[in-house]
């Protein structure tokens, strides 16, 4: 199994580099998983994006469908994919250490 | 074949008059680690009559949430030029023409960056670009972009909208397709390339109502080619299809689903009446030289047709009759954009547009996306005394 | 970073000057010949297609020996088709015999117009796809070697479209061909506690069930199947990986008839089960090829001319079918799903 | 305690002399003339029936009258047919002319054989049920006032079966019927908590409800009713008195056309809904006895021999239907209930 | 007509070539306050436009648990007679044969106990006697049975079966529809009197496909006779229909519905295909003296068939393709007993049969009541991919 | 509305004599009831009837189906006749105290 490594400890992740343990997850990782998404630096817009993504998972354990994320958010799907450019799915959820999402491909 | 090869079950394929894929995946291994691994594994798969790839796979490139479909083995150690072998969705151009150059092209960026193994092409109807591992996605991607070939789309967006030949090579089309389908997939480019929707959904254009790209059964949104006057007919040729032998009673007439056309042997001639007639298109079909749709031409616009996960299979309905389609067609561009916004609004997580008409009913369907009822948009009318009133007309 | 959105190229940028040309202008066509047409337009140009098989998955070499043809034959112009076939789009009326000669001494099949049986619709299979229950190609090219006849040849009674979709996702339109072909599997999901905790969102594993089978384990923080109400879809495999159903005495093959698309006569209709499990034996599928070829040969025997296999069977009536092909009929067919009601038969008017 | 459980009169003991003769042995029939039949046994004997529309709501008076002409034609004999007519059963052809004049003097109507419209099955309405959306025998009453000749004569191009039934419970077949009159409540139960506390099985009520409109009230001890959802079925009326949905403004009438029950050429139908509404208008009920002729009219002047309503209309297609009896296509008529997908059109071929 | 009538609205339907219900309530209510206020109470209705009853009423006889429906009038100050207005549902002799003894026996009992109305017959085929105060109820049905008439059904019980006329008169019957209805009848008395069952059931019996009866309709299990070997042709009296100007090619070859008939016009014969003949009698109806249906006569039993409430009206479904129909009627008795027992034990409150097979599918009820799949059970094979297996199959 | 006598204390009952209130109830008013039905005496069986209804009425809130009735009861259809000749509805749940069983007529 891949891992991830930051400062020193490593976490299982999987091989598209979602982290396998949710628990795990501390914005220090955040900031990590950010780097390999092409986010080089986590502002309040991301925070802001990943805080919700994780308190959504929290209370309904799966990830919001995107035009919740855009309106409970206020960003726009344009904006969404400025502050991650991979997009919601592959960059913020990741970066919110939610499990991989499974919708269709 | 060698008596040591290492694909037994799959050489066996390379006989018998159809093409031969296996053939092409070693043409392919030649030159491609990830082709021969492909081909081992497939073997190993007819050996244990399972597939061996991991589930799912989220990769992409940046800027877009589709277009990649992330696929890893589940024995890296013996394949590990497939580890990672993800493909592409490129979106191909219009009625599936190409220049030899573009396909060149092509060719290049592939042998390049992947396995040199392509579907031409997915049954969505994109270029289907076989394996590439994750580092090399976006380099080759960029450089796709070079040769202007955009990705399609995958997850939740719209899907690679397809057509017909149409009015490149069929004398049967009654709109556009192929201009139709360019102006949407451009209008769209968002919706194709970032999964914003509850699920997939697909626009498929069809010339006729022969639908010659299956758009009634596999696609949420269906144009269909139609015309509202009268079958031009050419007696002359008529006569002509007789003469040569065509037994125009029992192969034209007596198939005409409304018994709408008549046909007097001495006289050799043939007469339709034209408002009994359905537009099936089948009496055409059998004398192309004789029979001609209409001039009055448009499209019928049905939605809903998809394969039967979750709740069965649909096929899609009729809700426009009959639309002018002319550019910049901003009436069905309007008209998907009214759907999609209900269907985004009320839709659950991987339910498509039938789904949702058909949890909601078409009566909400059609008062959200503003169209009237008329009987062209159902087979029979209702059998169950279940329906609903708005208070406003009971008083 | 990469441009992006700019789109397919323009098919204006692919058309061959005759096309250019013509553009919306036919006036009607002929089948000259299987695999040939010629459609010719108001101005008088004709413009010939010679149609050709293709196994859909090719190398990129295939692509260069196609190109080459198409620039000697066609000024560099050729197309797919919407079954995946290639088309070499010819102006020159005398190039077309010299050009279906060149494809056959290539070895290329030419054919699939007209009343014929085209190029198999299908998928992934065991070369790409994670979910399938067969492979998609081999069982095409098997089918195909046995009818490759019926591709080059065009005296059915009507068209005749095969398709092949390697799970119940069913990419393509087989749920309304001719016949199709369609991988299954029979085995409910074997529950991998440990990856659905870490990898899946529970809610949506349980709503993608249609059966409702799917119950929270909340002892286990996981999923249990009911297996009474499980028929294999696989759809919560698709949502989580922690319910792989693949299996190799479970996984096989169903044989569905009598779809259409067009709207020619009647229409678009549904395939309808005919056959529910053959097993999956690679790597030519004996059992697949022989009911596909029986169900061809009974139709075409039996059928009047533009007939197609789901016309013949609605005036012939499904008990009929079923004693003309002797496929036996087992309870499998009989639908229990949401609509089944529609299915019954409710009159005493059927044949012995 | 008296007997119980010995069952009905046998019919052997009410059959007439010629029957219990020719039992089980008849060899075929003539329709003689509107109104009589003419069966003829093996044996050579012949039986003749003098059909009589009644209104089935009838008096000992009228029972007492037709016996009386039974006994004086027919020896003590008659029946009724399973659509309500008075059947006079006649051995000796000689009885049958002075029968049917008598039967006209008295003010009888002799008819309701062959290509006719015969009696209406129908229901209580008004007269003994609790939930009736309209009246039955009224409004048959006013319709076959209107259509009279129909049921005298026999040229219609086939049978046309009028049914009424005053609630969707649908007492009687109507939902097969060439025409059904159906009547419909259009306003959502008013709840009454104090009924519904003291004398409704409140999860029965809950699960009556197709549409799932009914929840519990636990405040109230009651039920409330998510008026977006009901669609006035009664069926939570039926288990709990405390949802009331009568109301003189909502109920009225519903048109259906095109059912059917005889395997002949085709097989049974629903009829279908053409006109979702129209007023209760005691006595005459004039907008359906103007709908049913329109509609009879129409079928009447348009179908080929043999063709029943539901067939017409088949080969012509309903958006004829709609045009030539102008009838208005409403949202109503559109399917949204569970078979809703089975009844929508997936083609572009139909007509303007 | 007076001037000063009390129902001028009801008086307006004694006009009219149609027998008028109103002339009937008025001569019963010159005999019977019950039927005068009924005539009132109506007159109010039609006024209201609103019905004048109370809801439900649970009222009956000593040792039955149906046969009597409770009605209450919700103006009982202003009508009286009514107040109290039951139902009596008597079963009637098989076929609807009486002699007119026994009716007026019946009518004496009626206007002893009785508001002097009746239905001849209700829906379902009972003698319906309309109106008797509670305290009535006993003493009329103990009156009742005296001259042999017991009760029908109501509740969830076996409802009153009913057949057509079948060999009573009809050429057609291909089963002895009177004989066996009573058969049926006395051997599940229990079952019509004491309600056990979660809902209705009901039992209906055609001799032959034409349905006199609508036993496809309305009943859960539809015996409509058939046969099984061919149509019996007389030749010399297809001649004589054809020289009395029936057109035979059209209105009897056009339309048979398997296309399997053949008509010769100059040697005036006409030949049927038999194997392909799917029985549907058309061509029997229109030429009885020529055509009659076989001699190995059977029936074909179906089930299911129901009005709307509570999710939609069925039809009935072919369970048994054939089968024999000789008295005592074993086969027969025992598969209703089997399929009651697997309906009762499954079957939720108010649910009929035709749900519950909906609900738990064919493939459960055929395998309870042990009945072989065959073709000739469905109209077409299911076309969704959802399908179960045994698991003793999957080896 | 009607009113049943039951030694000196009145009861509203429905026209069928149905009580209104079912928490009124008591064993007394049970033998009262029961002779409107003839049922001269509550006798064990009868009981057994009585007490199945009541307590699966309090349970589910409706009465019970009569296949589980004569189930749990251990008596057929054929002996709850005996027991209540006017039948299970109109004799036992009249007797028991319950609603008026509203299915089908
Ligand atoms: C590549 C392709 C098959 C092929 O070999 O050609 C394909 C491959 C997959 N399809 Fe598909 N579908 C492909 C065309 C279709 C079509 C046909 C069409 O688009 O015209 C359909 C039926 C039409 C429809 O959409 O209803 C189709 C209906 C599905 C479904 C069922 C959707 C439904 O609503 O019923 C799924 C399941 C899902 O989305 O989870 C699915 C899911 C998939 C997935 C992503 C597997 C999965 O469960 O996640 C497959 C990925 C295979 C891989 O690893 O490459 N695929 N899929 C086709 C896309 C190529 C292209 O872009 O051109
Ligand atoms: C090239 C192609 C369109 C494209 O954009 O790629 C095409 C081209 C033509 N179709 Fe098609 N059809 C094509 C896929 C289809 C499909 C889609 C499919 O098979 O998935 C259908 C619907 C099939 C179905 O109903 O299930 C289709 C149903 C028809 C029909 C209706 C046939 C019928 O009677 O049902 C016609 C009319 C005819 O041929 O009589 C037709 C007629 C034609 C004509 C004659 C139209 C014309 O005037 O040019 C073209 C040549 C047909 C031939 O092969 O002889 N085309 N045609 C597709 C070739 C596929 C292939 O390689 O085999
Ligand atoms: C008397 C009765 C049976 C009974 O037991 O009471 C009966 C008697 C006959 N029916 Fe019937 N049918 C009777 C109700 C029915 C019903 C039930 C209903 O209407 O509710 C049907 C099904 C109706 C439907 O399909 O919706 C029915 C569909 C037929 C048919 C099929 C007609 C068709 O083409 O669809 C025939 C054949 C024919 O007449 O050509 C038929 C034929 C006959 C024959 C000719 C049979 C015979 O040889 O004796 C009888 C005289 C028919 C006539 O009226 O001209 N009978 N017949 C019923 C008379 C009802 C009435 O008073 O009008
Ligand atoms: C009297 C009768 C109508 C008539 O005027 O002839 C009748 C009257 C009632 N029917 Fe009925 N039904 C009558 C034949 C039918 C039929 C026809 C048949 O049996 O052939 C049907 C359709 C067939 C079927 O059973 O599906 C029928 C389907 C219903 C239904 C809906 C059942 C369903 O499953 O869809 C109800 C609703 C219910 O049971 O709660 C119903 C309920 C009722 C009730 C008891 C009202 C209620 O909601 O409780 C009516 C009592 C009226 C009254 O106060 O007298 N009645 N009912 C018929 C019985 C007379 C007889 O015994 O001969
Ligand atoms: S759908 Fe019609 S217009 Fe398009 S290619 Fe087919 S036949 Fe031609
Ligand atoms: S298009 Fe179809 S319906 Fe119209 S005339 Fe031709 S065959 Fe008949
Ligand atoms: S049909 Fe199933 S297995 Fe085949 S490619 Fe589509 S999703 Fe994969
Ligand atoms: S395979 Fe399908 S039916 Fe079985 S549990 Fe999974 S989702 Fe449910
Ligand atoms: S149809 Fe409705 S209102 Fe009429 S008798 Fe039947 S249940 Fe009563
Ligand atoms: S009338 Fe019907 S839909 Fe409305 S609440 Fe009552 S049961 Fe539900
Ligand atoms: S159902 Fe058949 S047998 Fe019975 S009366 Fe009608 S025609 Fe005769
Ligand atoms: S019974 Fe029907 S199917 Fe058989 S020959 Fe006669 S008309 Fe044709």
């Amino acid at each position: 199994m891949p891992v991830i490594e930051l400062e020193g400890i490593q976490m299982d992740v999987d091989e598209d580099g979602f982290i396998q343990d949710p628990a795990t997850w501390n914005e220090a990782l955040a900031v990590a998983i950010a780097k390999t998404e092409d986010v080089e630096e986590l502002t309040e817009d991301h925070w802001k994006v990943v805080s919700y993504l994780r308190e959504y998972y929290q209370q309904f354990g799966i990830a919001p469908m995107i035009r919740k994320l855009c309106k409970e958010t206020g960003y726009d799907l344009k904006t969404i994919y400025e502050l991650f450019p991979s997009g919601p799915a592959k960059g913020a959820c990741k970066i919110a250490g939610l499990p991989k999402p499974t919708g269709c491909v | 074949m060698a008596k040591d090869s290492k694909t037994p079950l799959l050489d066996q394929l390379e006989e018998g008059p159809w093409p031969s894929f296996v053939t092409e995946m070693k043409r392919a291994a030649e030159k491609k680690d990830a082709a021969k691994d492909l081909l081992l594994q497939l073997e190993r798969s007819y050996v244990d009559k399972i597939g061996h790839w991991k589930h799912g796979g989220i990769v992409g490139v940046r800027g877009y949430g589709g277009g990649v479909i992330g696929r890893y083995s589940d024995l890296p150690e013996e394949f590990p030029a497939i580890a990672e072998f993800h493909t592409f969705r490129v979106n191909m151009p219009a009625g599936w023409f190409y220049t030899t150059d573009k396909l060149r092209q092509l060719c290049d960026v592939w042998d390049k960056h992947g396995s040199g193994l392509t579907n031409m092409h997915g049954a969505t109807g994109d270029i289907i670009l076989l394996g590439a591992p994750t580092e090399a996605l976006q380099a080759c991607f960029d450089d796709l972009s070079e040769v202007d070939f955009d990705l399609g789309g995958s997850g939740s967006d719209m899907r690679t909208p397809s057509c017909c030949v149409g009015p490149g090579r069929c004398e049967y089309a009654c709109i556009d397709t192929l201009d139709l389908l360019h102006e949407v997939t451009l209008e769209f480019q968002d919706e194709l390339h970032r999964p914003m929707f509850p699920y997939k959904s697909k626009i498929k254009i069809a010339g006729c109502p022969n639908d010659c790209v299956a758009s009634v059964a596999r696609s949420d949104i269906s144009v269909i080619g139609t015309w509202r006057d009268t079958i031009r007919i050419e007696p002359d040729e008529v006569a002509r299809y007789a003469d040569e032998g065509l037994d125009i009673q029992s192969e034209v007439v007596d198939l005409c689903p409304t018994g709408c056309m008549a046909w007097n042997p001495e006289a050799k001639q043939l007469s339709i009446d034209n408002p009994e007639c359905n537009r099936c298109m089948h009496c055409i079909n059998v004398m192309p030289r004789a029979l001609r749709p209409g001039k009055e031409k448009g499209a019928t616009i049905l939605v809903g047709g998809k394969a039967p996960i979750v709740r069965g299979a649909l096929l899609s309905w009729v809700i426009v009759p009959f639309m002018k389609m002319e550019p910049p067609f901003d009436e069905f561009k309007d008209l998907v954009r009214r759907i999609w916004d209900w269907w985004d609004e009320n839709g659950k997580m991987r339910e498509r547009l039938g789904e949702l008409i058909n949890r909601m009913g078409m009566r909400a369907f059609l008062k959200a996306v503003d169209l009237p009822p008329v009987p062209q948009m159902i087979r029979v009318p209702r059998a169950n005394p279940y329906y609903f009133w708005d208070p406003e007309e009971v008083k | 970073m990469a441009r992006t959105d700019f789109g397919p190229p323009s098919y204006k940028d692919m058309l061959p000057p005759v096309i250019q040309k013509n553009y919306g202008q036919w006036k009607y066509h002929e089948r000259v010949k299987p695999g040939v047409l010629k459609h010719v337009a108001e101005s008088g140009d004709e413009l010939y297609t010679v149609r050709v098989g293709s196994c859909r998955l090719v190398s990129t070499d295939w692509i260069r020996d196609v190109c080459q043809i198409a620039d000697q034959f066609c000024g560099g112009h050729l197309r797919f088709t919407s079954r995946h076939n290639l088309e070499f789009l010819v102006s020159d009326k005398t190039q077309v015999e010299p050009l279906v000669a060149h494809l056959q001494g290539q070895g290329f099949i030419v054919g699939g117009t007209g009343h014929a049986i085209s190029n198999p619709v299908h998928t992934q299979g065991w070369i790409h796809c994670h979910t399938p229950a067969t492979d998609a190609s081999g069982i095409v090219k098997a089918v195909m070697d046995d009818l490759a006849g019926y591709f080059t040849g065009s005296d059915l009674p009507a068209y005749c479209r095969i398709s092949l979709a390697c799970c119940l996702n069913m990419c393509g339109a087989v749920h309304c061909s001719d016949i199709a072909i369609l991988g299954i599997h029979r085995k409910p999901p074997a529950v991998n506690h440990d990856v659905v905790r870490a990898k899946c969102e529970i809610p949506n594993v349980i709503a993608a069930c249609p059966t409702g089978a799917i119950r929270p384990d909340p002892k286990e923080k996981s999923l249990t199947v009911n297996e009474e109400k499980c028929m294999y879809c696989g759809n919560c495999y698709t949502m989580c990986p922690g319910m792989p159903l693949a299996d190799p005495i479970g996984d096989g093959v169903s044989i569905w008839v009598g779809g259409k698309i067009s709207s020619a006569r009647t229409p678009p209709k549904f395939s309808r089960l005919v056959i529910p499990f053959l097993p999956n034996n690679p790597p030519r599928w004996p059992e697949v090829t022989d009911a596909v070829r029986n169900i061809v040969e009974t139709w075409a025997s039996h059928a009047r001319k533009h007939e197609r296999m789901g016309e013949w069977i609605d005036r012939i009536g499904w008990e009929r079918f079923f004693s003309l092909t002797g496929i036996p009929f087992t309870v499998q067919l009989i639908d229990d799903f949401t609509l089944a009601s529609e299915t019954f038969r409710s009159t005493p008017a059927f044949k012995w």
